[in-house]
């Protein structure tokens, strides 16, 4: 697997792939895409990468275990979530919106912080049960 | 401040478990936390019971859509008491774990999966939408995956392939049932959904998807044939597991036929009667279990199934009286079945098994915990006036006036049944000689235990030994609760209303 | 009289905690709660034969109607005195029968639970009050039973008399919810004016069967009297208190205390009288060639509840007034032969009557107790029991039609009585003294003093009846409704045939008593008998009954987890197809459905194969691959039929869960076996119904109306409200937003699971 | 074609629960799978199926012009099979540390615990 070709292709292949992601998780609101779908391109671009320079480069690269990404999803969602009822007295998950609108993603509200916690969560997830099978193989 | 108030035990426990997932491996920590914000969410639902007892019943609109078309949370008054049990039973299975899960399983996230699961049991018991109810069980049914399969041990995996498989199969039928019920009606909000079924004309088709209800509620609520997964799992995972597991996941169960069959599928004639049949089944079969069992947890879990029983006949006979007697047994039984399985742990502790034939000498070695363990026992076997007797007389009352025999004979039988399991038990276990069994290495004995976990372990039966002698003495309170629950279940408009604001 | 009860609560309660530090202590302390309570109660006398009834009430469960509800009358008087005047002698006695033993306090913290729990029992008018201190005085019995907790015999006695009293218990409960709902109350008072209306009452046979079956249980009449004598492995002063004295005679109170309700009914006397009497001689006999002391007394003390049930049964004035007096007199003298063989077992260590002679010698108040008592329970003047034996004969000799029957097996019965009593009271002190016997010491006063009181009661109430007529007697045949005016106690009726049966039974029984020797070896004999007893064949039906529990419970429970699923499935199938066959109406209509391009044929043939081929290939990574290639074709289903999102996702989660299945599964071995034939066609069926149901299910849903309130809106206002374009996202983040939140949790917790499966390793110790 | 689909989601159903009833582990975590993907399926159909009409309101508009799929069930199903995977995901690796301790891929051998009863 870890042939050249492969290797040279990972270190352009990887951000291409999370620049990709995240445009699919920002335009999710207008057409087909989401954190879901983003989360789980990401994740791909981590898993190939792995792949092909070696579990231990990609976690170094990571800097932190992906389980960690967990939690900061998680918070981020609910931070979404709780934010109108803490500062808004509205009530849990409702939208707030920034008035105006703003390139590719359109309308800028809580909605998109809440899908950038399930990117982080899916990415989390997906990494996790990946290079914990892969390790334990 | 109290507009959002029906969502605060959810959105605590959704906080603890993101914060006990930051303290990854800091087990100390997490040991406060979860106790802590224990204490603060028995705060928070004793505040929503009360708030709820004066207000009636309240609703908070998710995402701020108006019903039906956003997820709407209710809390009644069966919310609002179920929430406090599970409050109540979570404080006393955080503190019992703290003690005595070992180290090893509380580095490997026991504690963050501890408090999703009481916030997945919080959300079922709070929703109002149908298909938010299923994400709810799913949420619960993958926390108690993990759960009993933390550790990995060989009979916690056999154990956890049944459990897993006949839960997964209910959720399945759990999802078909709502895909037909959308089908019929387009809408996902229970209080909807009583209105636009009611308008149903093809009563056959409302008819199936009771029954894929019934068998899907009645897989979790674990009542017969349907409770297989039960006796084959509950005594595999750790003793704290097996309390919360034990107190409260079958009730889940218990809440979503009452919810469902008071609300949405209401008066079908047929429907009650497979009820009380299958009630009448699952006193019986969770009795015999009960009594030829040689192990502690399993004599319990076939007890369990017993008693569900209970609930389920009240639901069939379906008066006000029945149900209030539902109420009040589901009250007792979270925190009796609680405190039961924290016991078997404390057993356990005490000597290293829970089989019965092995154990013994407690009364000689441990006096005064012996008269601590007598109260959960006793309580649920219904010796008056302690917890487990006074919803048998609104059961009974109930069968007597639908003329149902066989039911009230089934409640005597299961009710003597569960008397001499419970006393066998008490003899052979806190009576009989002690034997002397092989010491095992390196086991922590409740002996060795420090004085701080020896008192998290004790603390919590003492709290819930308690709560089951207020149940039982202050049956009055009680059965206020039960009944005004009842008239609000059976009277399904006042829910309707609540919601839909009609 | 709240208080009184609830201080026998409040001492047992006080001594879980403090009894440590008193040790010897507590006995002047314990004994003291009966003497007080005797003196409280005994102060209420006179005003109680002037005909008042004292009633108190507390409200406690008013949702239920379960109150507080006490009656002092008669009836309830006369128990009162009885379970603290004895129960004051048995404490003081314990002192010294169990002195410094290691759990003293645990003995008398049950001991005065009882107490507290027998005297709710007898003060309770509410029924289910009443019910709540039954079950207490059978619990509290258990514990006594069982007090010696580390004999198997003792554990088993314990548990089959819990199990006997249970039913009985659970009986009265049923009997006394039915009767609260047909009377609209659980007061015994306000019932009491209702006997007609119950009496016509369809349920009323039912009613009172269940009564029965509670009053049977617990007085210990045939069938159910077993456990009585397996109960006499408790401490003697349990015996004597709880299973002679007072806790068996709550089923006689029950049956008094609802003479006036649910009497005067000829299926009440009837079932009385015929069990009563098959009850007292059945017991009289087995007490014949009974060698341990205790197993006489107890078969007596049962045939003594024989002929209570039978007196009551009869329920007349007479009846209930020998009723009334036989109850005195029998607890009078039987708890002092209790007494008396707990001082012989104590002393000599046996209880053995082939081998207990003489002991007057050295134990001479107890022997002059022991004769006494043995005197009134023959009905030998001037006894009390005297009076007692000749008011019973009374009765049944005036007693209809039947009188002559009636009359002959109670005289039977005393003549066999005066036996037992002569063997308990006075068999162990007579002849010489044998030589293992001669170091025997007098107990404590403590100990012989309590007897010697209660015999000397026995004579003092014969030579002076006038004590206890109006005092107790007269009050107590009102409380049951009848009018007690007449009644009149004395030793000496004038010479008729009464005099003549007592004169009988007297000399018959004595002949009887020396020509009839029991021995080891004659009792032995006799248990060969044991097969057809009550016991027996309640022994054998439980184990038969326990068997069939455990087949039934391995019948389902068989560890087989397709046989589970089976179970399901075939409970699923039967009921929804039942549903389906029964009430559908089978209206498809093939033109609203599209037509089939040839796109959605491909796949959905795809799609057929794969399922085909995943179910049936024989290897792992094939069923694998296929199983992808169902979700593939799914995939393409979902984009023909305009959901982008979907197919995105299943097509990534679909890649991603064979990806999972190749990394694990390539460390698998091959399919191992296969299920035989018969097992794979029994599955087919199953499936192919349950398929078959889910299509039918379908086309039945999908010719009915839609309603499209909920998306139109959603569509309506996805932009304008959520500003967002693609609404399946914007249900995601905000109209169903929470359902994402919990969607991301279970991929969390899954994932840790996944982590905490792979990397936790317990230590040996750390397992179960 | 609804036809053609219904006896599909009936075929996926029956074969999921015969997988489910097969004495191996892995055929039973195939069988969850298949069952899941037929109800799936069923939602999707029992919310009506439109062909080539997403729920995404067009890019010059603020509420749908024509006829659309019903976007419902689509988030719905959505939300199941992410559950799904995460429980699957869960079953697979169950799977394999069953394995490992139990040794044996068979169910029926996974019934140790109930002997000691």
């Amino acid at each position: 697997m870890k042939t050249i070709i492969l290797r040279t292709a990972s270190t352009y292949l990887l951000p291409l792939l999370l620049m990709f992601s995240i445009f699919i998780l920002l335009r999710g609101h207008y057409s087909p895409g989401g954190g879901f779908v983003g989360g789980l391109i990401a994740s791909i671009a981590f898993v190939l990468h792995a792949f092909a320079r070696g579990l231990d480069n990609t976690k170094e690269l990571l800097k932190i275990h992906p389980g960690f990404l967990m939690p900061i999803g998680l918070a981020l969602a609910f931070l979404a979530g709780v934010t109108p009822v803490l500062f808004f007295d509205l009530p849990f998950m409702t939208g707030i919106w920034y008035p105006g609108q703003l390139p590719v993603i359109g309308s800028l509200g809580s909605a998109l912080f809440f899908d950038l916690g399930v990117y982080l969560v899916v990415v989390g997830v997906t990494l996790t049960i990946i290079f914990t099978i892969t390790e334990s193989a | 401040m109290t507009q959002q108030l029906v969502l605060y035990p959810l959105l605590l426990q959704m906080f603890l478990s993101i914060v006990l997932m930051f303290c990854w491996r800091k087990i100390s920590w997490q040991r406060v936390i979860s106790i802590v914000g224990s204490i603060i969410n028995v705060g928070v639902s004793i505040w929503l019971f009360s708030y709820i007892w004066e207000n009636g019943t309240q609703i908070v609109l998710a995402g701020n859509w108006k019903p039906p078309f956003g997820i709407i949370f209710v809390a009644d008054t069966l919310s609002a008491t179920l929430v406090l049990l599970t409050a109540i039973s979570g404080l006393a299975v955080s503190s019992f774990s703290s003690a005595s899960v070992v180290a090893a399983r509380l580095k490997f996230g026991y504690f963050p999966i501890f408090h999703f699961l009481l916030l997945g049991l919080n959300g079922a018991f709070l929703t109002g939408d149908i298909f938010n109810l299923y994400v709810w069980f799913e949420i619960i049914i993958i926390s108690s995956f993990v759960l009993i399969t933390l550790g990995g041990e060989k009979a916690q995996l056999e154990g956890s392939v049944k459990y897993f498989t006949l839960n997964i199969l209910a959720s399945m039928i759990f999802l078909t049932a709502i895909a037909v019920l959308y089908g019929l009606t387009g809408s996902l909000n229970m209080a909807d959904l009583a209105l636009k079924v009611a308008a149903i004309e093809n009563r056959g088709l409302v008819s199936i998807t009771a029954i894929l209800f019934l068998v899907a509620f009645g897989i979790k609520a674990a009542v017969f044939p349907l409770y297989f997964w039960l006796p084959d799992s509950y005594h595999t995972p750790p003793s704290a597991v097996a309390a919360i597991f034990g107190g409260l996941l079958t009730k889940v169960g218990v809440y979503a036929l009452i919810r469902v069959f008071t609300l949405i599928f209401v008066g079908d004639q047929f429907i009650e009667n497979i009820i009380l049949i299958m009630a009448v089944l699952t006193l019986i079969s969770g009795g015999l279990g009960a009594l030829v069992k040689n192990n502690l947890r399993k004599v319990f879990s076939y007890l369990i199934i017993c008693h569900i029983g209970y609930m389920i006949a009240g639901l069939g006979l379906f008066t006000e009286v029945a149900i209030a007697g539902t109420i009040f047994y589901l009250i007792h039984d979270i925190i009796v079945k609680t405190n039961l399985f924290m016991v078997s742990g404390l057993i356990f502790r005490m000597r290293g098994t829970n089989s019965i034939r092995n154990l013994g000498g407690l009364y000689a070695d441990y006096p005064k915990l012996s008269l601590l363990i007598a109260i959960p026992l006793f309580s649920l076997v219904g010796i008056p006036p302690l917890s487990g007797f006074w919803p048998k007389i609104s059961l009974i009352i109930a069968g007597f006036q639908a003329e149902r025999w066989w039911v009230v004979g089934a409640i005597i039988f299961a009710s003597l049944i569960t008397l001499i399991v419970i006393a066998k038990v008490w003899a052979s276990v806190v009576w009989k000689e002690k034997k002397e069994l092989p010491v095992r290495l390196n086991f922590r004995y409740f002996d060795k235990l420090i004085t701080i976990r020896k008192a998290q372990m004790i603390a919590p039966m003492i709290f819930l030994s308690l709560v089951s002698l207020y149940i039982g003495f202050g049956a009055e309170h009680i059965q206020q609760v039960s009944s005004r629950v009842a008239g609000e279940l059976m009277d399904n408009q006042q829910y309707i209303e609540a919601v839909l604001g009609k | 009289m709240l208080l009184a009860i609830l201080l026998g609560f409040a001492f047992s309660i006080f001594l879980v905690f403090t009894g440590k530090f008193f040790k010897g202590r507590i006995s002047i302390l314990a004994a003291g709660i009966p003497l007080a309570l005797f003196v409280y109660f005994a102060q209420f006398i006179g005003r109680i034969s002037d005909g008042e009834v004292i009633t108190q009430f507390h409200s406690w469960i008013p949702a239920f109607g379960v109150n507080l509800g006490f009656t002092l009358d008669g009836l309830s008087l006369l128990f009162s005195l009885m379970i603290t005047g004895i129960g004051f002698l048995v404490f003081v006695y314990t002192s010294a029968y169990l002195k410094g033993h290691k759990y003293l306090d645990r003995f008398y913290g049950y001991l005065s639970m009882f107490m507290a729990a027998m005297l709710g029992l007898v003060l309770s008018d509410n029924l289910i009050s009443l019910f709540v201190f039954w079950e207490l005085t059978s619990i509290s019995s258990f514990f006594l039973i069982g007090f010696n907790n580390t004999s198997r015999e003792s554990r088993k006695s314990a548990l089959i008399a819990l199990a006997i009293t249970g039913i009985g218990g659970l009986s009265l409960l049923v009997g006394s919810i039915f009767l609260g709902s047909i009377t609209g109350t659980y007061s015994i008072a306000e019932m009491l004016t209702m006997n007609p209306e119950i009496a016509s009452n369809p349920y009323y046979i039912l009613i009172v069967a269940l009564i029965f079956g509670a009053a049977f249980t617990k007085s210990a009449q045939f069938p159910f009297h077993f456990w009585l004598p397996g109960a006499m492995k408790a401490p003697t002063p349990v015996s004597t208190y709880l299973h002679s004295a007072t806790m068996v005679k709550a089923g006689i109170y029950l049956l008094m205390r609802l003479t006036p309700v649910l009497g005067d009914h000829e299926f009440w006397n009837t079932t009385l009288i015929i069990v009563g009497a098959i009850t007292m001689v059945y017991s009289a006999i087995h007490t014949l060639f009974r060698t341990d002391l205790k197993g006489v007394l107890a078969y007596s003390t049962i045939s003594a509840l024989g002929i209570l049930v039978f007196l009551i049964g009869q329920g007349t004035v007479d009846a209930l007034t020998a009723a009334a007096v036989f109850i005195i007199v029998h607890a009078l003298y039987k708890a002092t032969l209790f007494l008396i063989t707990g001082i012989i077992d104590h002393q000599t260590g046996t209880r053995d009557t082939t081998v207990l002679r003489g002991l007057r010698k050295v134990l001479f108040p107890v022997a002059i107790a022991g004769f006494l008592a043995a005197l009134s329970s023959a009905g030998i003047p001037p006894t009390i029991g005297f009076i007692g034996k000749e008011l019973t004969y009374e009765s049944t000799f005036h007693f209809g039609n039947m009188a002559i029957l009636l009359t002959g097996l109670i005289v039977i019965t005393k003549i066999l009585l005066l036996y037992a009593g002569f063997v308990a009271g006075i068999k162990p002190f007579t002849g010489a003294l044998p030589e293992r016997f001669e170091n025997t010491k007098m107990p404590s006063f403590l100990m012989w003093l309590p007897p010697v009181i209660l015999a000397v009661g026995c004579l003092v109430f014969g030579i002076f009846p006038g004590l206890i007529e109006g005092s107790l007697v007269k009050p107590m045949v009102s409380s049951m409704g009848l009018d007690g005016k007449d009644i009149h106690l004395k030793l000496f009726h004038g010479f008729n045939v009464i005099l003549l049966l007592s004169v009988i039974t007297i000399a018959l029984g004595t002949v009887l008593y020396f020509t009839l020797k029991p021995t080891k070896k004659l009792e032995a004999w006799i248990a060969k008998f044991e097969k057809f007893s009550p016991q027996t064949i309640v022994t054998n039906s439980w184990a038969f009954f326990f068997k069939f529990s455990n087949g039934w419970t391995n019948l389902f429970q068989n560890g087989y987890l397709r046989n589970y699923v089976a179970t399901i499935m075939v409970f699923t199938i039967a009921l929804t197809g039942y549903s389906l066959f029964t009430t559908a109406n089978y209206a498809v209509d093939f033109n609203s459905f599209s037509p089939i391009t040839f796109y959605e044929a491909a796949t959905s043939l795809v799609m057929l194969v794969a399922i085909g081929y995943t179910v049936f290939t024989r290897s792992r990574l094939a069923a694998v691959a296929s199983m992808g290639i169902i979700g593939y074709a799914i995939c393409i289903l979902f984009v023909i039929y305009s959901a982008p999102d979907l197919a995105m996702t299943q097509f990534s989660i679909d890649t991603l869960t064979v990806i999972l299945f190749v990394l694990v599964l390539y460390k698998l071995p091959k399919y191992l076996k296969l299920s035989d034939y018969k097992m794979r066609i029994r599955d087919g069926v199953l499936s192919l119904a349950f398929g078959t149901i889910i299509t039918l299910l379908i086309l039945e849903v999908l010719a009915e109306p839609v309603n499209k309130e909920v998306s139109d809106y959603y569509a309506a206002n996805a932009y304008i409200l959520a500003h967002g374009k693609n609404v399946v996202n914007v249900i995601l983040v905000d109209f169903r937003g929470a359902d994402t939140m919990l969607e991301i949790s279970v991929l969390a917790i899954a994932a840790i699971g996944v982590f905490a499966l792979l990397k936790l390793r317990l230590k040996k110790s750390d397992q179960r | 074609m609804e036809v053609i689909l219904a006896i599909l989601i009936g075929v996926l159903y029956a074969a999921g629960i015969y997988m489910i009833l097969r004495r191996s582990l892995v055929k039973l975590i195939l069988g969850i799978i298949i069952l899941g993907n037929g109800a799936n399926l069923l939602i999707f159909l029992l919310g009506r199926v439109v062909k080539g009409s997403p729920p995404i309101i067009p890019a010059d508009s603020d509420v749908f012009q024509s006829v659309y799929a019903d976007p419902v069930p689509q988030a719905l199903i959505l939300t199941a099979i992410v559950i799904s995977f995460g429980l699957q995901s869960f079953a697979i690796i169950l799977v394999k540390r069953a394995y490992k301790v139990v040794k044996t891929d068979d169910l029926d051998e996974m019934n140790a615990i109930d002997k000691d009863s």
